[in-house]
């Protein structure tokens, strides 16, 4: 294997919590990730002797505070291969930086009528600002339908981008584990004059990142499903279209002068960090990054290639008919992000006998109900992997699957 | 699998195999309520005739878990010929066996009145669920139905 | 006194930091506070033991760590005295908090030309949404003025709010201290027929808080300036308002279903809740909560009037027509938020001069620049004191300003 | 105070007490460019006068920290009189001695070029600012008018 996992394993101390005696078993982490111990300490170590207000006090632990706060900005740019600093904006989320340009950007870009292109396998986080726009400018919505092994059905991309004004599209799907290929993607909306929004939500944790290369208008992701603490995320937007877009919110940081009658905003990425940012989550983001260099993105995308194929063809050879895996089996084109089928058991049973191991998945619609509807089931059972599952987990996955047929023999 | 007998009874998965009155009525004269938990996806319809005080005749669809279709299967069972003022009665003690755990998890203070006595009401098979109480997050598995069941009976009744 | 300072600062791990030999004494909590170890533990233990995603997943550690977060929204529930659970919406910051309300209640409630008053001592997370708002609905801003000692000026308080749809008010000035008399301003309203909306900001971490007492609407604060951790502030609304309101941000969890052409949005507080939520964060802000019931914010103000009162009384006496101390003198109605102006020297070169011992405070516009130009400076240097702040912090500020006095002599 | 001579040096201390060409020229003939720092609210106009390739005058005005303040005064006493290309090259002069930490403040990666010479321009006074570099955060407000100086003959010179 490409990583040295049972290594990988000791540095996330939640994984040797026990419940009832058994190891736990997370399966879980396209939801979000466990954090290493690294993280945890860059976080309290910080709180417990650097914390500082950033961007506004002037002495010493205040800039101290600052340049580490902005030490991970750089981090950041670094780790997607931004051109520039400031085009990397601090979110709570990357569901913030979705509603940021959607609302933002769209706004001030689009009319009445106007089209945008979305696909079939989008997050809620990519689909449901769109509505709220719509409501205001009543677009279009097209909508990129799948093939039947859950990858982006292209047949009709052009005419689906004819006249469109953006085209925004997940990096990878949270259900299907499919990748999808963003640079011809973004090449197509370019030529058909539309931008492109990616979510880089499922991407960003589990490959190189490089948003040049994608070819991409914006990009969005989480810091806690990429080893980092919940409370912060990333959007990164081409220079000219965020200094060309209104604010999101307004408040402190985000202005240069405040009038009774007006504002005047600020240079970016303050522009679209109104009020006080995630500070100690930003030196935990900032950490995550480190050590993800350390292990190397490419030896992780690596890893998950190799899980997911064994965990694909082992339950398949164990399982036959019984298990209906949703999305590609090559995985060259998906992640180790598994949904699934089995004997008709509802995947919230499935999910509830995999517990009694410690193997955690997650059952559900997975924010991703336009795809659940085409997939025709009302939720699915998925086990997703990251750097710190082997075959062992894969093995635990299917014997609790065994437990699950016994009870619902039927 | 041990840890799990106290959910999956065999009464339960002996009403999820074999779900009574599965299947919809006419509405009207039948009246029909929504039930949805966002949670997992379960779905459920209620159809509900009520006549002359009594609930002549329950039909449910939808789909979901083996918790929530079983609860769903059982209730249809308990409450079917019952009067409506049974019936009710039926859903404040179904609720009650399941109330404790179902606010503390909602969140809410658990208020330390003294509760209802329900012990006249006989819930027989019901009672199989009383172990989804140790599973917090199924408690919505299984009440589900019973809400659904409330608003139809508001409906009828108005 | 009415706290025991020395044995609370010890609490505080970032106080026994040295820099060049010499303590810090940690004037800027109205800016940012420090964090207790007990906080922090709160926060390594969780990511250390319980971290799982919350309200999405089924198993044991989700459930649990779902448990924990909606525990501590019972905390703050409690803290504020809120009549309903449903009523208190995480948010990243105080800033997102007021956002919500004014761009969302107001996108929805408010029409062209509508009027909407303000106070001149707002900060502008209170001030730049309502200009947001206004270049799409051509809003009327009024603006309560002050009188001379930096309290709100009322005498014509009725007719300002004649015809306004909404009041939006600090409950204290984070400049100037202040404590504006928030029943009769809410009721105020109330009888006008406007709603009101309190920035909580700077009230909540130094009062007892009883929202409901308030007689407000809405009210927003941050968590960050109360001992917790950054990354999460929290809206509080009645749940009639916060249920006629559309949703701000799109996504996750927000919704109860979503297709294609549209969606239903989930109960409260989820509505207002887009996306994954600061969950090691509200773990903190829960311990927070925790940590300021246990020293009782009864207390907590107690000893802020004293200690306020003290360094007013000292500085004045020490420096006399050498310093301007804005804002009412009286404690009963200021906390221990003290800005003021020395010798005429720029408070960024006071600043500078007491961070050479360590004593940290704030030079600058504190985001308040309407009231800086009714101050008529640029800018005033800010001493805030906390809980963990004592006499020993307010004589070592002015043993330094005496460090200011030698250098710019002139 | 100990730490601090580096940052206020007395000829420091002497520009800010005493400023050079403060005041304000009409526009037109002179061209006039606003600066701001939005951290601490300093504000500074420089006014331009450029004729025959000169700076024929320079009068400065608006409010600020003493860094700020006698960097401008400096600033105007060294310009006034000189060259155009003189003022464009001590201006990079300038930012070249306080740009190391400039650039490192402002976050962005430090690349490693070879820095331009500037050892023929004479910075005299100026050199006294040298000092701030240790200071970071004042880094800007040394900045401010040069920066404003820039706009300002960019705008002579269109
Ligand atoms: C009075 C007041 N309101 C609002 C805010 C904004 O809070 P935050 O920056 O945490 O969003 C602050 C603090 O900066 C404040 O002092
Ligand atoms: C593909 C995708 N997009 C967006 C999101 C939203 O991320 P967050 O909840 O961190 O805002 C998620 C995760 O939930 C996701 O998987």
């Amino acid at each position: 294997m490409s990583l040295d996992v049972a290594r990988l394993k000791k540095d996330f101390p939640v994984l040797e919590r026990e419940i009832d005696g058994k190891p736990l078993v997370y399966l879980d982490s396209a939801n979000s990730s466990q954090k290493p111990q690294q993280v945890i300490d860059a976080m309290s170590r910080f709180m417990e002797t650097s914390y500082g207000p950033v961007s506004r006090s002037a002495y010493q632990l205040a800039a101290n505070a600052t340049e580490l706060f902005e030490g991970a900005r750089q981090k950041v740019q670094r780790f997607i291969n931004a051109s520039k600093l400031e085009e990397v904006v601090f979110t709570k989320n990357a569901t913030e930086a979705l509603n940021t340009v959607i609302q933002s950007w769209g706004r001030a870009n689009l009319h009445d009528g106007d089209a945008v292109v979305l696909t079939q396998m989008e997050h809620h986080a990519n689909i449901v600002p769109w509505h709220i726009l719509s409501a205001e400018k009543h677009l279009e919505l097209r909508w990129v339908p799948l093939t039947d092994d859950g990858q982006l059905d292209l047949t009709h991309l052009d005419q689906l981008l004819d006249g469109a004004k953006a085209f925004s599209v997940t990096a990878m799907s949270n259900v299907l584990g499919t990748l999808t290929p963003i640079r011809l993607l973004t090449d197509a909306a370019r030529a058909a004059g539309a931008i492109s929004i990616v979510d880089g939500c499922q991407f960003v944790p589990h490959n190189v990142t490089d948003v040049q290369a994608m070819g991409a208008d914006f990009f969005a992701f989480s810091s806690h499903k990429m080893c980092g603490p919940s409370g912060i995320g990333v959007l990164w937007g081409r220079e000219q279209l965020l200094e060309a877009m209104p604010p999101f919110m307004g408040g402190g940081n985000m202005i240069s002068d405040v009038r009774l009658d007006g504002f005047d905003v600020a240079e970016l990425p303050a522009k679209f960090e109104a009020g006080t940012p995630p500070i100690t989550e930003a030196i935990g983001l900032g950490a995550a990054i480190d050590y993800l260099d350390e292990v190397g993105m490419d030896n992780v995308r690596r890893h998950e290639m190799d899980i997911a194929g064994y965990t694909i063809t082992m339950l398949k050879e164990r399982f036959g008919d019984d298990i209906t895996i949703y999305g590609p089996d090559n995985v060259e084109v998906r992640g180790a992000t598994i949904s699934f089928a089995f004997r008709g058991i509802h995947p919230h049973d499935i999910s509830q006998v995999l517990d009694q191991t410690n193997v955690c998945v997650r059952a559900g619609h997975h924010c991703a109900k336009p795809l659940m509807r085409i997939l025709d089931t009302p939720a699915t059972t998925r086990a997703s992997f990251y750097l710190y599952n082997d075959e062992s987990d894969a093995d635990a996955l299917a014997n609790a699957l065994d437990g699950a047929s016994d009870i619902f023999n039927f | 699998m041990p840890g799990l007998e106290d959910l999956y009874r065999e009464i339960i998965l002996d009403h999820y195999r074999s779900p009574r009155n599965r299947g919809t009525l006419e509405t009207p004269p039948a009246h029909m309520a929504k039930g949805h938990n966002p949670l997992c996806g379960d779905e459920i319809q209620v159809y509900l005739i009520v006549g002359d005080g009594y609930v002549e005749d329950v039909k449910i669809s939808g789909q979901g878990c083996s918790i929530s279709q079983s609860s769903a299967s059982m209730m249809s069972a308990a409450v079917k010929g019952k009067t409506v003022h049974e019936a009710r009665r039926m859903i404040d003690a179904f609720r009650s066996m399941m109330s404790v755990h179902e606010r503390a998890v909602a969140g809410n203070r658990i208020d330390h009145e003294e509760p209802d006595d329900y012990s006249d009401v006989k819930l027989g098979d019901l009672d199989a669920l009383r172990g989804v109480v140790k599973f917090p997050v199924r408690i919505k598995c299984a009440t589900l139905s019973w809400n659904t069941l409330t608003q139809a009976l508001e409906e009828a009744t108005a």
